[in-house]
């Protein structure tokens, strides 16, 4: 293995901003306090000095404006790149993602496209309560049109973006706040991810754990635990949510025969009930056990830290699935 | 406005116009009625002079963005009729490949840009599409058409605020018929005189009797002007009335038959033509000469739509998304 | 059995309004042209003569603010009916449903309830194209804090909206614009149907085929085409999508060893991906053959008829797949 | 605004609210750091002039509805400063058993209706509310706060032409800081004056030195007494200043620390006690036993926050649905 170097999470997301803004003079960043503020989680900061107000905009609180602002700018031949704050708000701008990005190219009959990316800052774990905790990855991943990226690992946060941006169709990041100040290693040459494949984060042969964003770390974690107790799972981040890498992890399950799906977003109505169905449909005969998941608590999330923390899928929880699965 | 005599061929381009969209409205109203048209129908009737005035004002590279009910505007910026009638027939040959129909009429290459069904959410893209000409330093104003329903809408005042801020060439015209769909002004906004929205962000803006096609291309003109010298937007208010029903579903309960028949005697297509023979731009001989090619053009289009083919099933999910996914 | 009379899908879901306006005199409508207009589909035709202006409001082109204030009326002690004209102008509201009509009474430790109820007519089937045909039943069923109905009978056309009245809790009700001119059969004595509980609509020993909506009715049509075949399809009509009422589906796919799920929506992320997961979890022992689902196709709906046609299950689609995980 | 000398003690209670805010917040910062509170705290700090004159001029079956920078809002509505604490610290003894935190303070019994954390989102909700008011007769007025970064959003737009159009009895306070986040008036609207938007909904609006709690209560009075005579809303915007950062992860590039100082010279507290004591409606001494009191009920709130208990965690999905289906 080559050189590598110690970096964050967040300054990941930043250098691939950078570079974005280097190499292409019609990509721009736009976005609520991405510029003067710093942006809120200090992703941006620092690049409004280093290109100029008109490569990075601040824009006014109006999600649904900007965010239809940003698909009129790509529908016009620019690269906008579309920071929405926060997930939470995402709900704003909701129907120009769904109605407009998403639809123009085929409501056109293939003549518009909208190559805009679009960045959302997400996740649970800073006790910000039931408003400002969303994990909206199910909503996006359910629309036809989207591609829809959850970066779960530094590797992402680093090359993701490039790819995006060289979609002609629209692209929607998940990011997430709790890993920001992580640090991980990264090869010192540049490095290139796609946006169409799952990736296994670990191999294993007992189970395979299928997952993404911040629930990748703790599944490694509880992966690495369960080694101890003699128990090999694989690690499989789907990484995009949609169009998803069936193929991926259909593989997966038919070398392990076991599925565990983990994910933060509540559990209805989600992506690894979308994962469960799609193994159930296509490797059925392949499972020695039911499919099973750990997910989101069904409520919205409440601002004690113990609550919190009970909402969500902690590494024990994973650990304890596991087992019972292999060890009924 | 006068129209100057060197006007004359002007005058007969735009009077063909006007009846063009007339003449073919009251035809997919017709092939409506025997389901070769299905889906939502919004006539433009009574509201032509509204697009023919303000896009006459617009060169061919500046961008127009619609509602669902913008027949009239894919017309007069120069689609052809044929291939219009053949989206609204779902046929493959249409401007949306048949995918849009009536509600989402689209053409790249004349910089028309649909065609939008959810009330007030093309104005944002207006706004992005009027920064990308101000990043990329191309001459280019965006228009944007939408009714005075939609300007109750959110998206109307983050997008008015944006262009304000921003300060891009986006020509906003609200087509202000009254009624959104059955809701009449006054039920949907507390200030009814709609042009002083503009000040309250900053934006010029001016009111125009919309049923008069010659004040229509002058307010136009005038705002067109006033955006390509300052790069800022405009908001132009073109007072106007539909005589016919919000969509194909409507049994018009909110509104007296008497009210639209006083409207009626406002009706943008004699009054311009009259105007015209007043003036001596027009003979009478000119003007059947005229409605004969509208009828003639008309026609034709319902046969490329009648001979158009419907697109192979297994092409369902074309477009969902590009073909070359790396560009 | 007693008494039955004939009477449209349109006409029972304005008898139940009617009752409603008539019994309690908090309740009102709101929504746009549910007034002058006579309704978008005339389903409110003619109560405002009836009724009156304060009961019967015509609002704005306002979506989030008049969901807003159905909200703030509920909460401050009234019953709102707030019809979102069609289920796609929702996702302009969604951020009020979501973040403040689902989320209050947690938020607020049990204080403060929000007994709103959303109508919304929806489905696929008048060629509306792309932005006019969505199906967000799956958005609306991730969400907890609500309580999400899906009318697809005639029964509950004309008993959902008393119960949903009744609830301290904010329901969404779905109603299907393709079914407003069906004529159904209802008792002449007043109908109680509850909104807890999914509901069997035919009885079957061979496959439990589990939907809701509009295509309960494509289902009952396919189960009948079965029959001929010698097939017993049981059809049960989910009706609550939220919170689902797992024992009755689990409690079918117990006695009949085999599950289809039936959606109009898009297959993935769906309705019909969490009830497949769940009868992998609870009941997987049970299957004599994988759960399978027909879904909608993954497209943003076409305007022409046959590719919209081709965008939904269809009666042919389910008789097909039920025969083949039947007699494979 | 003269306060008359009879009020005396009127005057000695606005002091020891206006006191209480700012120590109770000061108090709050200080736990953060030892991370007794968590997740986001909002400052009022500088502004506390706003939240104590327009509140005192409502009664106290009026709704209140504030943002996630709430706590001097509800401090002046009455809320008990223990309460409100053991709400930060997540203890369920607090206002919404410890399950909202800082940004979702709810009073029912006191009408006081969060504490929302979606810029903009309460807006229609407090149209609701004053909506319901009309319908029951009730002769309550809905009072709103939110600040100037929100009027940039959809909402504010719908809920003012709402609010104006069905003539229901909203207080709109503005309260411009003139900073969102990092982000300031002059980059959020493109009309920076913002009672000029009152007009264009047809509504009465004024602005008034949110800096002076004599001037905010005047102007919040004759504001209050507009709207309890016409039955209609009312835009107050209030200009202040907030002195500490937006919230605790804020690093405050984007303003001088020059401008910080200039505004803390406006500082209401000082200002209006000073105003008092020139008006010799309070003495030193009393001054001084007011700052005791004040410090004595922040320590007793600190007390019983940390007193409280944390709510076990079977109770999680509590709350989720009413425990009464069917009422
Ligand atoms: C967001 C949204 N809400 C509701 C509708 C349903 N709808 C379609 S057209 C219309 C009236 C729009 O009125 P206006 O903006 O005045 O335009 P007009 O139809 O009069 O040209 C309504 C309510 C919609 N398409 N989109
Ligand atoms: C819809 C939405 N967008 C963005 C945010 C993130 N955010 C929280 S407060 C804030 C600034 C709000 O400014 P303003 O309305 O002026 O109120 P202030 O904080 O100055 O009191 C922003 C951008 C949010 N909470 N909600
Ligand atoms: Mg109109
Ligand atoms: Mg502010």
């Amino acid at each position: 293995m080559s050189q590598t170097r110690k970096i964050t999470y967040r300054e990941a997301l930043k250098e691939a901003i950078r570079e974005a803004l280097t190499e292409n003079d019609k990509v721009f960043l736009m976005g609520e306090d991405v510029g003067r503020y710093g942006g809120a989680f200090a992703v941006s900061k620092g690049l409004l000095e280093e290109f100029s107000e008109e490569r990075i905009m601040d824009v006014p609180l109006s999600e649904s404006g900007f965010v239809g602002a940003g698909i009129g700018a790509a529908m016009a031949g620019l690269k906008p790149i579309v920071e929405v704050m926060t997930v939470n708000f995402g709900l704003l701008a909701m129907d120009q993602v769904v109605n407009n990005a998403a639809t123009m190219l085929h409501m056109s009959g293939g003549q518009i496209n909208v190559p805009v990316v679009i960045r959302m800052s997400c996740g649970i774990g800073k006790q910000l309560a039931a408003q400002h905790s969303h994990s909206w990855e199910p909503y996006y991943a359910h629309v036809p049109g989207l591609r829809v990226i959850s970066i779960g690992t530094h590797e992402d946060a680093r090359g993701v973006l490039q790819a995006a941006l060289q979609s002609p169709d629209p692209v929607v990041i998940f990011e997430y706040t709790s890993m920001l100040n992580m640090e991980g290693e990264l090869p010192e040459e540049t490095i290139k991810v796609d946006i169409e494949s799952a990736k296994i984060r670990r191999e294993g042969t007992d189970i395979s754990i299928i997952t993404y964003g911040a629930a990748v770390n703790k599944c490694m974690e509880a992966a690495e635990e369960l080694k101890v107790e003699g128990i090999e799972a694989e690690v499989l981040d789907l990484r995009v949510l949609r169009p998803l890498d069936e193929a991926a992890f259909l593989a997966s399950v038919s070398r392990t025969h076991r599925a565990l799906i983990v994910e933060d977003a509540w559990r209805s109505v989600s992506v690894s009930s979308e994962v469960s169905a799609r193994i159930t449909e296509k490797a059925f005969y392949e499972l020695d056990v039911p499919v099973k998941r750990v997910c989101g608590a069904e409520v919205p999330i409440p601002y004690p830290l113990h609550l919190e923390d009970a909402s969500v899928p902690q590494k024990k929880d994973i650990v304890e699935v596991v087992k019972k699965m292999i060890r009924p | 406005m006068k129209m100057q005599s060197k006007n004359t061929e002007r005058g007969q381009q735009l009077l063909y116009q006007i009846l063009l969209i007339r003449r073919f409205e009251e035809k997919a109203a017709e092939e409506y009625t025997k389901t070769k048209i299905r889906g939502f129908l919004h006539l433009y009737i009574g509201e032509e002079a509204v697009a023919t005035g303000v896009i006459q004002a617009l060169k061919d590279e500046d961008n127009i963005l619609a509602t669902y009910r913008e027949h009239g505007h894919a017309l007069v910026r120069g689609m052809d009729p044929g291939v219009i009638m053949a989206e609204m027939y779902g046929k493959q040959e249409g401007c949306s490949k048949g995918r849009g129909g009536s509600m989402h009429l689209f053409d790249k290459s004349k910089n028309f840009f649909g065609g939008n069904a959810i009330v007030g959410a093309h104005l944002p893209m207006a706004v992005g599409m009027a920064l990308a000409a101000k990043k990329l330093k191309q001459k280019k104003i965006t228009c944007c058409f939408f009714g005075e329903g939609a300007a109750a809408e959110g998206e109307f005042h983050e997008a008015m605020n944006l262009a304000s801020l921003w300060q891009v060439p986006v020509l906003f015209v609200c087509e202000n018929n009254l009624y959104a769909m059955g809701t009449a002004l006054r039920y949907t906004h507390a200030m009814q005189e709609l042009a002083k929205k503009g000040p309250s962000y900053k934006m010029a803006s001016s009111t125009v009797d919309g049923m008069d096609l010659e004040a229509v291309m002058e307010a136009s003109e005038k705002a067109v002007k006033k955006i390509r010298t300052t790069g800022k937007p405009y908001l132009l208010v073109c007072n106007t009335y539909r005589f016919r029903a919000h969509s194909m579903f409507d049994a018009e309960l909110y509104r007296d038959k008497k009210e639209v028949d006083e409207w009626k005697k406002k009706d943008p297509i004699p009054r311009f033509r009259d105007s015209l023979l007043k003036q001596k731009l027009i003979t009478q001989k000119k003007v059947d000469a005229l409605e004969e090619r509208v009828e003639e053009d008309v026609k034709k289009a319902i046969e490329f739509a009648e001979t158009g083919t419907f697109e192979p099933v297994e092409n369902l999910t074309k477009y969902v998304y590009s073909e070359n996914q790396y560009q």
